[in-house]
């Protein structure tokens, strides 16, 4: 019910929604986010032991926070085209706040500890701080849950 | 011992390689080992002349540089991540 | 690009989420949320004008507050088993924020303003005060944008 | 001129149809018109009994209690929605 896979093959958006809405009948809301290669093609280079480990510590923090019953992580890397996927995060919950919120966690810390580097045409993509901002607020949201 | 040493985008571009092996026999900091790296080659030189630029890894975690690198450790050397 | 529908027949996640990944190469981030039946069957009673009026209206107020590139709003009526779809709600952006943000947004405004009602095996599903304070939050923030 | 009624979930099978019509000439506001809809039968009675658990809707529009009905409009009664 717990699924983590960094590959170099695209993957099937109606697969991996069939596996959590599968997950009935407790599931009552389920969230598919995917990211794609916007404006030109990209390289994803990555670190594979450590995307694993840091993919599967980002999903027990959210299993931890939300009572999901499902989810899955999938990382891409290697050459990807315009409009190709790069991410899935998908989560499978009784209630809908529980999966838009356990998704939108995975997606922030992913971005800012998922050991991947994207490069385009012009170079290495550039860290943003923004997404470190994304990533902090669920930290400064913990002392008051 | 040693320590495996992996290097990530722009700094695996600049220092040339993937991957390396450097002796270690006792603990060392790992600002003192990636200042060490730097005479290398000018390609360490120039990929490792600013910390704030980047980030590492001990044991596949991410680490701070005072953290302390021991022999059998991997250690990676990367700018910040951009993946998702 | 954006797109209703109220309708009795199943929806196809695939179909809907490369309607909107197609909208590249300007989308970066896709959400796809799906609403399923849990626990016993439900029969869903609606007002079909009102329905269409309401979800236009809320898709309008998403589009003003988030730069969606594209979105569909999908909620079905009539008979319905456990684990089927009962609503979509998808959304593409360039960034997952707005993506994540303006498909949880037209959720809770779906729970609380569109005209359908839920009866099970022990009768009429009754409305959530959770609900109703999940769609409220978004007025409070509006001063503060 | 008159104004159709469209009612839902359990105010429909309370009631006993899902629509009907009755004659409006001048506006009335909405919680005059459910009051004096409830002499229509024991289940219009049983149904608009009680408005804090009722929502209404004047042509698509939710409405409150104190909202003018004017001849023609369509005005909708059921209970609080329960959809998504």
């Amino acid at each position: 019910m717990f699924r983590i896979s960094v590959q170099a093959e695209r993957f099937d958006i109606a697969h991996e929604h069939a596996r959590l809405s599968g997950l009935a009948p407790r599931v009552g809301a389920v969230v598919v986010f995917t990211g794609q290669v916007r404006d030109e093609p990209l390289m994803l280079d990555h670190y594979p032991a450590m995307a694993e480990r840091q993919i599967a510590a980002r999903l027990a923090d959210a299993r931890a926070r939300w009572p999901l019953l499902g989810a899955t992580v999938i990382h891409r890397f290697g050459p990807l085209d315009v409009g190709e996927g790069i991410v899935l995060v998908g989560t499978a919950s009784a209630h809908r706040a529980a999966a838009f919120e356990g998704a939108t966690f995975l997606m922030d810390w992913l971005k800012t500890s998922a050991p991947f580097w994207k490069k385009g045409a012009s170079g290495w993509v550039e860290a943003k701080a923004s997404d470190d901002a994304a990533a902090a607020r669920w930290i400064a949201t913990e002392g008051e849950d | 011992m040693a320590v495996a040493l992996l290097y990530f985008a722009w700094v695996r571009e600049q220092v040339g390689t993937d991957r390396e092996e450097i002796p270690l026999e006792a603990p060392l900091p790992l600002r003192a080992l990636v200042e060490a790296l730097r005479a290398r080659s000018p390609g360490h030189g120039r990929a490792l002349a600013d910390l704030s630029r980047l980030r590492a890894a001990v044991n596949q975690e991410f680490a701070g540089w005072d953290a302390p690198v021991r022999p059998g450790d991997e250690v990676a050397i990367f700018p910040p991540v951009t993946g998702g």
